[in-house]
């Protein structure tokens, strides 16, 4: 087995099979027996939300978090490869991911002081 | 006289300059001194042409004299290169004469100005704005300092320009002296005067690109290097013969929109009508003659074959300018509007002259565009003073004026017998040599040309008529005659015409050299040596055409 | 398989670490400095940096001079005579520019939000309001856009182009969208600045990957080389450097690729739209310049029509598009396009007096729109009732006898718009003439004659509001609808600085003609 | 499979995210398409790195992974500011600027 | 921490070898994983209640099978029969699709987990690994990634309040805490000089990374246990708040996937953290020594490896049965502001150390005391520096006074607020300030002071009066 994906499709179609599979048994066993209030969302038992329906909206802070992720994962994605080639980079290598995590501090920093993190 | 190195020209510019910027530059106090200013600088810059003339050279008209040459860009092979031929001389000193009569002419026509008010935009100033809008295009009292910075930069640009010697020089000057006038006509106009303005603008500036063009692709015939732009340099220059054509053409086009020829006319009536007396008198007087001055030293040397190939048309072209403006002139009701018409027929005559290559010709159109300058400023002048007085400028607003204000009729009288050629009268001789020279080369040209002179009469007389004679309308019976500061400012230009008229010789020496070059250069020869007054001794030596 | 660490000559680079740099500081200071001191610092940090940036690259142009130039960090970053120009121009207009963005005007109306975040009409907002807070981001924004631009024009391969493009337009998409009026306007603008900017550097990233495949490299040096040599890959190379000049063309707002102009420039903040109006430009057109002349002159016969079509096509709509427009910074930005196209003819030149020509236009042109933009962001509305003043008067019609009562401000204003309609005795009849002449000498001629052409039909809208300043009363009572707004005088400073530079470059442009022809040769 | 596969689908993903940005007209969906746009760039970086036994085509897909991430931060908090003055985010919607 | 442990750096070990697995080898290792997964999860939740009844002191499950081993079987069971609804509002596809990419994502990443050296299974030796490329990990966290799909889509195809929010606050809960798992492994490559799974298990040999890079190891354990949703982290389901946030709307065999997937989760994060720290399925210390590492061939490490995982699962347990769930704004905090920076100075620490190591001829002791000295150097500084002072919380000065019946109904007052005098108590004050008599100021001694003079100072620029318009 010369190609090491192959395996991993192997896996994934295992996987899928056992993931329909599963969903699929339940639907053809399972009993059938529907009335209104069971397919209403659930809250408690009053009237749903309206505004829930269709996409709600959640607070802003999360886009936040997101796009704070989005940048510093970038970030870890260029650490991993200066990483395993530590050896290799030699004291520019050092240098270079010094000058980069600085950089990459520098917004860290700004965004805690102006409150990004926080969670109010 | 004194220092011969002096450098007359660039003296004559720089002062202007520096008069206008001292003038915008007055601080709020003294602001209503800035006529004083103007007027002082101007009479400096008189003297300055005075003592240009006194330096100059006569027995050497054709050559280039008075030069200063100094390298500009000399990336873009520019030089800053003033000298003046004969013609350049008279047109400068024509300038220099006009400016300080046009501001003396505005003296008074302000006399809210001593109230002083430094804050532009109060209420009065409006109101003041709009009924003298209504009444007459008189210089709001307010702007004066405006109005006198600006004719002082137009007349730097004037006198740059008869005297450049560098044909982006000249091309820059073309362009950049309509701003100044630009803003005479809008800010100072009358209720049109925005669309006048921008109509003169536009006009001109597009004439102006197309010579850009024709500018840049001259050069890159030329041997270019820093002083490629020079004339001298250029004259002579090899080029292929539809090349020099379309260059001459892109010239061609900038200039009759300057010396507004017969279709490229329309801007001209709208913007004298507009445009206040004094402004008129400039334009009309000085700065148009920059497009038929540009035919004569810059398109016959430099496009010899292209104008020789284009004559018959543009003699034709400029017949019609002279029957057209004539018969137009008849027919106006204003009296601004009538005027530029006149010159429209007048331009004509001159441009006739240009193009009919003959030395006597051009000597007569060289000599027409002074005159047209005296006679003209001083209609307008006229003009506006009447203007001033009835608050109307249409024809029909006035009757029976002569026994009113007989002073005024008079001189109008005189100014308007030199717009027709009476004899007598400077205009009579450049016209007659115009049409004698055209004769001799074009006669049906110059037979039907001479029956302007017969329009003009007609439209002379018939204004006098209707403005000065008959009886005198009620409403202007209180009307004031010239005062004595109106009577200097029309005066030297009636006796400029006169003495011209009469004893014409030291402005013809002037013109005849040059006139012979211009042929020389244009490659033609007089159809009848007999007729020329050029001795064809003189001719050899001029210093442009040996490349 | 061993790793050579590459040697980095610092000193070449100084203009771009002193203003990155200054960028980083600048985020520091606004994360740590007390409020009221933030814009103190800022201002003279940025002023620090770029004048810096401006000794830097004058000490830096005597080696250039004496030995054409060196190649930084292997190639990815070039520096030569142009490079240097086009770094010392961006940041003496980017400097102008600035200040238009660090002043402050006497009412606290200032140009920027309280708090850009903040939702329009929230209660966030009217705290931020309260408290007098400015988004003193800005300047560490700006800062980054600049030293993008000053690498842009320097790039020594398409992934440095590629990422100085990013580093130049993402702070400018948010600057676009700070506004402190007409907030959702320049939201929106700020969004479609951003979506269709994105779109663009798509397309030059695609270009880039088509050119690479046809290279086997990024690096300009080698791509000219495999240019040069005919292949069967030709229309990989053809269609690759289209889409890399469409990307580049979109940033300089030449016509397909316009119609985010007039909607960013009326959107934005006034200063912000000077700034990026100009040093914009200046940026793309730098780095359009050494694609042109370095890396794709063999492909001349192929890329130029195209080009010539765009530059024709530019001035022409730029041209009459503005004729048209109501709105002051709309006309402005539609003239801007024009003056793309004009650019652009000097462009395709393919002469080095067309290098320098470009060049020059691009001072001439910058220094202007930066003046005529501040004098922009000064004249305002005042708000009928309470005599307040409010946004900024940007219809025509408010500006109706601004010469009479500001006769100083419409003067320059003036100034400026002669400059753009080349009237002479201005820059932006110098640069004009440079650019045609150049076109011209390349054997271009009909294209100056579209050019003048266009120029003269420019000058209509240019007059129409010259003519508005001055010979058009004023609407109302003095002071009831449009005014000029009092400020620090730093705007009144960038202006003074514009209407010199205007006058000079018009008057006397022979020392900066000289020593840009001087300048105007690229490493190969 | 030959590596000219990469390419045409490399084509095929970039006319899609084009023909996207041109047509839909939710501001996500368009930012989608651009995404979509420069992923197809890589991928032809990525293949044409591999034809020409050359690294930098995969550099070069690194930097423009970041930049990505970039212009979604910077387009996120664009659109996510407009949509919380508008509540909506359709382009259709901007229509304070004619276009 | 030896100096030769860290010399091995740059020298790799070597990956371990595919080149004799055949398609039915690939396809017997696919499904044992498989298997393997769901075994382990239904014996987890069995684990999992009964070790947290031993903590409460009570037995838990026993009465299905021996020890109440089946119970999780009877629990499978009864799901896969149950009524499978779907709810009207959702959006159908997505809302069925989600839990399935839930558990098809937790079930991939033991696909690069070595399980054990190479062994001979049915005549072919291979190692006890479905397959390692020089990637793996990148692959792993791709797919931890991926499952956080189904999460959000889960919560957001549902059209309910409580799913949207807990699915929200599950991925941003995630993300965050991936970013200092990331961080944390990035030291770990530093050290193995390789991402492959196989050989940073080779290249633990020596001594277990968890030992050199114990902060590392700190912060991956803490992250992990928030990636998985886990207590004290569970804030996505925190049926006090969200009624099982994302799963609220899913029943039967789909809310069975979400729930095998978070216990999958808790087996995959637990197998990394025992490959990456703690030496794969390599014998502890004093096994390995034993006769030439007899115990580190054969079938023996599966035990070593399974051991160490349960060791983390057991973690897991007790941490659930001892800690107390955190608020949501402490948990991303914790995440931000320590985790993250923590982990960057950590990365930062190691590859000053290591490059000064590697790449100079100072020595390990000098640098050692150098950065000590510049430890305390820092720490000198920040006790000189001037101590912030909290600004104090705005106390109201005066209690408001509370219209109770401005709403149309009563309520109470609020903390701040105070009722206003009953009509009876007003008189009363009136009769005593009429007793005092002694004129109209005694009213002032009830009525609150005047408003407070604040606000001053905010309206020193003059603002306040400018209308907008």
């Amino acid at each position: 087995m010369s190609n090491p994906y192959v395996p991993l499709l192997v896996l994934m179609g295992v996987a899928a099979v056992l993931a329909l599979g599963g969903v699929g048994a339940s639907w053809i066993i399972g009993p059938r027996r529907y009335n209104r209030a069971k397919l209403e969302a659930y809250e408690c038992g009053i009237d749903p939300t309206p505004h829930a329906v269709g996409g709600g909206r959640f607070p802003i802070k999360y886009y936040l978090v997101a796009m704070t992720f989005i940048i510093f994962d970038i970030e870890v994605v260029f650490m991993y490869p200066w990483a395993v080639a530590f050896g290799q980079l030699g004291l520019f290598g050092v240098v270079s991911m010094l000058t980069f995590l600085t950089l990459i501090t520098v917004p860290f920093v700004y965004e805690w002081r102006r409150g990004g993190f926080e969670w109010d | 006289m004194t220092d011969s190195t002096f450098p007359w020209l660039t003296a004559m510019v720089v002062l202007p300059v520096v008069g206008a910027l001292a003038v915008w530059a007055l601080p709020a106090g003294v602001r209503r001194h800035a006529r004083h200013v103007g007027l002082a600088v101007s009479l400096l810059v008189l003297a300055l042409g005075v003592g240009a003339l006194l330096q100059f050279d006569t027995g050497a008209a054709a050559t280039h004299q008075l030069a200063d040459l100094v390298p500009w860009i000399p990336a873009f092979g520019v030089s800053w290169a003033l000298a003046v031929d004969g013609v350049g001389l008279s047109l400068v000193l024509l300038s220099v004469v006009l400016v300080p009569l046009v501001l003396l002419a505005a003296w008074r026509e302000h006399p809210d100005d001593a109230a002083g008010r430094p804050g532009p935009g109060t209420a009065t100033a409006e109101a003041a704005t709009v009924t003298s809008a209504t009444t007459a295009p008189v210089v709001d009292g307010t702007r004066i300092r405006t109005y006198v910075a600006l004719v002082l930069l137009l007349e730097a640009f004037m006198v740059a320009i008869f005297a450049a010697r560098d044909v982006f020089l000249f091309y820059v000057l073309f362009e950049a002296m309509l701003i100044p006038v630009y803003f005479m006509i809008g800010m100072f106009g009358g209720l049109q005067r925005r669309y006048a303005a921008v109509k003169f603008l536009l006009f001109s500036l597009a004439g102006g690109l197309v010579m850009l063009v024709g500018v840049i692709a001259l050069y890159l015939q030329g041997p270019g290097g820093e002083q490629g732009f020079l004339v001298d340099t250029l004259v002579g220059a090899e080029m292929s013969t539809w090349t020099e054509r379309l260059i001459f053409l892109s010239f061609f086009l900038a200039f009759a929109i300057k010396a507004p020829m017969w279709p490229v006319h329309t801007w001209l009536p709208d913007a004298a009508e507009q445009a206040p007396a004094g402004t008129s008198a400039l334009l009309v007087g000085v700065l148009d003659k920059v497009g038929t001055f540009g035919m004569l030293t810059l398109c016959l040397p430099l496009f010899p074959e292209a104008s020789r190939w284009a004559a018959p048309v543009i003699i034709v072209l400029a017949v019609v300018s002279v029957l057209y403006g004539a018969l137009l002139a008849i027919g106006q009701a204003d009296l601004m509007r009538l005027i530029a018409y006149t010159s429209v027929s007048h331009f004509g005559f001159i441009v006739l002259g240009i193009f009919a290559f003959s030395s006597v010709s051009i000597q007569g159109a060289s000599f027409y565009m002074v005159n047209h300058g005296l006679s003209t400023g001083a209609l307008f002048l006229l003009a506006g003073f009447l203007v001033a007085r009835r608050g109307s400028q249409r024809i029909a607003d006035f009757g029976g004026l002569q026994k009113v204000v007989p002073v005024l009729a008079g001189t109008f009288l005189v100014a308007g017998l030199s717009a027709l050629s009476l004899p007598g009268l400077s205009t009579f001789v450049s016209e007659f040599l115009v049409l004698v020279g055209t004769f001799t080369r074009h006669p049906a040209a110059a037979i039907v040309a001479t029956t302007g002179v017969v329009l003009a009469a007609l439209y002379v007389l018939l204004t006098y008529q209707r403005v000065f004679t008959g009886p005198t309308r009620p409403e202007l019976v209180a009307t004031r005659d010239l005062s004595t500061r109106e009577k200097w400012v029309v005066g030297p230009l009636l006796a400029a015409m006169l003495v011209l008229g009469f004893y014409p010789a030291p402005a013809l020496d002037l013109f005849r050299e040059p006139a012979g070059q211009s042929l020389e250069d244009v490659g033609v020869q007089d159809s009848q040596p007999t007729v020329s007054t050029v001795s064809p001794a003189e001719t050899g030596d001029h210093d442009g055409s040996d490349q | 398989m061993s790793f050579v660490a590459p040697e980095v000559q610092w000193a070449a680079l100084a203009p771009i670490i002193l203003v990155l740099g200054a960028g980083v500081v600048g985020v520091l200071v606004d994360a740590f400095a007390p409020r009221a001191a933030r814009r103190p610092v800022h201002i003279g940090l940025t002023v620090v940096s770029l004048a810096g940036a401006l000794v830097a690259v004058a000490l830096l142009w005597r080696d250039v001079r004496a030995d054409g130039g060196v190649e930084v960090l292997g190639g990815s970053v070039l520096v030569d005579g142009p490079t240097l120009v086009l770094q010392g121009v961006i940041a003496l207009v980017g400097l102008v520019g600035l200040l238009v963005v660090a002043d402050r005007t006497d009412s606290h109306e200032d140009a920027f939000a309280p708090s850009a975040a903040a939702v329009p009409g929230s209660d966030y907002e009217e705290l931020a309001r309260r408290k007098g807070l400015t988004t003193t981001e800005v300047f560490p924004l700006a800062l980054f856009a600049l030293g993008g631009m000053m690498i842009f024009p320097a790039a020594g391969n398409l992934l440095t182009l590629f990422i100085a493009l990013e580093v130049l337009s993402l702070p400018l998409y948010l600057l676009t969208g700070t506004a402190r009026r007409r907030r959702l306007l320049s939201q929106e603008a700020s969004m479609k600045y951003f979506l269709l900017g994105a779109f663009a550097s798509a397309f030059l990233l695609f270009g880039a990957a088509l050119v690479y495949g046809f290279a086997g490299s990024v690096r300009y040096a080698d791509i000219a080389r495999a240019v040069s040599v005919p292949s069967d890959l030709d229309p990989l190379l053809v269609a690759g450097s289209v889409l890399i000049l469409v990307g580049l063309l979109f940033k300089v707002g030449a016509v397909p690729f316009h119609s985010w102009t007039p909607d960013v420039y009326q959107g934005a903040p006034t200063p912000i739209t000077g700034f990026m109006a100009a040093v914009t430009k200046i940026a793309a057109f730098g780095a359009i310049l050494r694609l042109v002349y370095v890396v794709l002159p063999a492909l001349e016969w192929d890329l130029m029509p195209a080009l010539w079509g765009v530059a024709v096509v530019t001035m022409l709509v730029g041209t009459v598009v503005a004729i048209v427009q109501t709105d002051v910074k709309r006309m402005l930005a539609y003239s801007s396009i024009a003056h793309a196209g004009f650019v652009l003819v000097g462009v395709v030149a393919m002469t080095s007096s067309g290098i320098s020509s470009v060049l020059f236009y691009l001072l001439a042109y910058g220094l202007a729109t930066v003046g005529a933009f501040a004098i922009v962001s000064l004249v305002r509305e005042v708000d009928a009732r309470g005599g307040a003043v409010v946004a900024e008067a940007t219809h025509v019609s408010q500006w109706s006898g601004l010469g009479q009562r500001h006769p100083v401000l419409a003067g320059a204003f003036a100034l400026f718009l002669l400059s753009f309609a080349g009237i002479p005795l201005t820059g932006g009849f110098t640069g004009k003439f440079a650019v045609f002449s150049a076109a011209v000498e390349g054997d271009l001629a009909w294209l100056a004659v579209v050019g003048v052409v266009a120029s003269a039909a420019a000058v209509f809208f240019y007059v129409r509001l010259i003519v508005l300043m001055f010979f058009t009363d004023p609407a109302g009572t003095p002071g009831s609808s449009t005014t000029v707004v009092r400020t620090d005088g730093l705007t009144h400073v960038a202006i003074g600085l514009g209407v010199v530079g205007t006058i000079l470059l018009g008057v006397l442009p022979s020392p900066v003609l000289g020593f840009l022809s001087d300048a105007a040769v690229y490493l190969p | 499979m030959t590596l000219a596969n990469y390419l045409v689908l490399a084509s095929i993903l970039f006319t899609i995210g084009a023909t996207t940005v041109l047509v839909r007209r939710n501001a996500i969906i368009v930012f989608l398409g651009i995404e979509l746009m420069l992923n197809s760039a890589n991928l032809a970086f990525v293949t044409f790195a591999r034809m020409h036994g050359d690294l930098t085509g995969q550099v070069v897909a690194f930097f423009v992974m970041v930049v990505a991430a970039a212009e979604v931060v910077v387009g996120l908090a664009i659109i996510v500011a407009i949509y919380r003055t508008r509540r909506s985010a359709s382009v259709d919607d901007v229509n304070l600027l004619k276009s | 921490m030896g100096p030769g442990v860290l010399a091995q750096v740059g020298g790799t070990a070597a990956a371990a070898d595919f080149s004799n697995d055949t398609w039915w080898i690939v396809a017997i290792k696919a499904v044992g994983i498989v298997v393997f997964l769901l075994t382990s999860v239904l014996f987890a939740i069995w684990f999992e209640r009964k070790v947290v009844a031993r903590m409460q002191i009570r037995p838990g499950p026993n009465v299905h099978g021996p020890f109440g081993l089946l119970q999780s079987l009877a629990d499978a069971m009864k799901l896969l029969v149950k009524e499978d609804m779907n709810v009207k509002a959702a959006d159908k596809v997505v809302y069925i699709v989600a839990p399935m990419i839930s558990v098809f994502a937790s079930l991939l990443i033991f696909a690069v987990i070595p399980l054990g050296p190479a062994v001979n299974i049915f005549g072919v030796v291979t190692p006890l690994q479905l397959t390692d490329f020089p990637v793996a990990v990148l692959y792993i966290l791709a797919a931890a990634s991926f499952g956080v799909y189904g999460i959000v889509l889960g919560g957001w195809s549902s059209g309910s309040t409580y799913p949207l929010l807990g699915g929200v606050r599950s991925t941003a809960q995630v993300i965050s805490y991936e970013l200092a798992m990331g961080l944390s492994l990035v030291s770990v490559f530093l050290l193995a000089g390789s991402m492959s799974t196989s050989q940073i298990v080779g290249s633990q040999q020596q001594i277990w990374w968890f030992i050199p890079l114990l902060p590392a190891f700190v912060i991956y354990f803490i992250s992990m246990v928030g990636e998985v949703n886990r207590l004290p982290f569970d804030l996505p389901e925190a049926e006090g708040e969200l009624v099982s946030g994302f799963m609220t709307e899913y029943s039967s065999m789909k809310f069975a996937w979400f729930f095998l997937a978070e216990y999958i989760n808790m087996l995959n994060v637990s197998a990394i953290a025992t490959t990456l720290f703690f030496g794969g399925w390599r014998a502890p210390w004093p096994l390995s020594a034993i006769n030439d590492g007899m115990f580190n061939e054969g079938w023996w490490p599966v035990l070593w490896f399974l051991a160490k995982l349960w060791f983390f699962m057991f973690l897991f347990v007790w941490i659930r049965g001892t800690l107390l769930r955190f608020r949501y704004d402490q948990f991303m905090a914790f995440g931000w502001k320590v985790l993250i920076p923590v982990a960057l100075a950590w990365i930062v620490a190691v590859a000053i150390i290591q490059g000064v190591r590697q790449f100079t001829d100072v020595d390990l002791r000098t640098l050692l005391i150098g950065l000590a000295v510049a430890a305390l150097v820092v720490v000198g500084i920040t006790f000189l520096l001037p101590e912030r002072r909290r600004p104090e919380p705005e106390r109201p000065d005066e209690p408001e006074v509370l219209d109770a019946f401005a709403a149309g109904y009563p309520v109470p007052p609020l903390p701040g607020q105070v009722l206003p005098p009953s009509p009876r108590r007003a008189r009363l004050a009136e009769q005593r300030a009429q007793d005092a008599g002694d004129g109209p100021t005694g009213t002032a001694t009830i009525t609150a002071a005047g408003p407070a003079p604040d606000g001053t100072t905010d309206d020193t620029d003059g603002e306040e009066e400018v209308p907008r318009g």
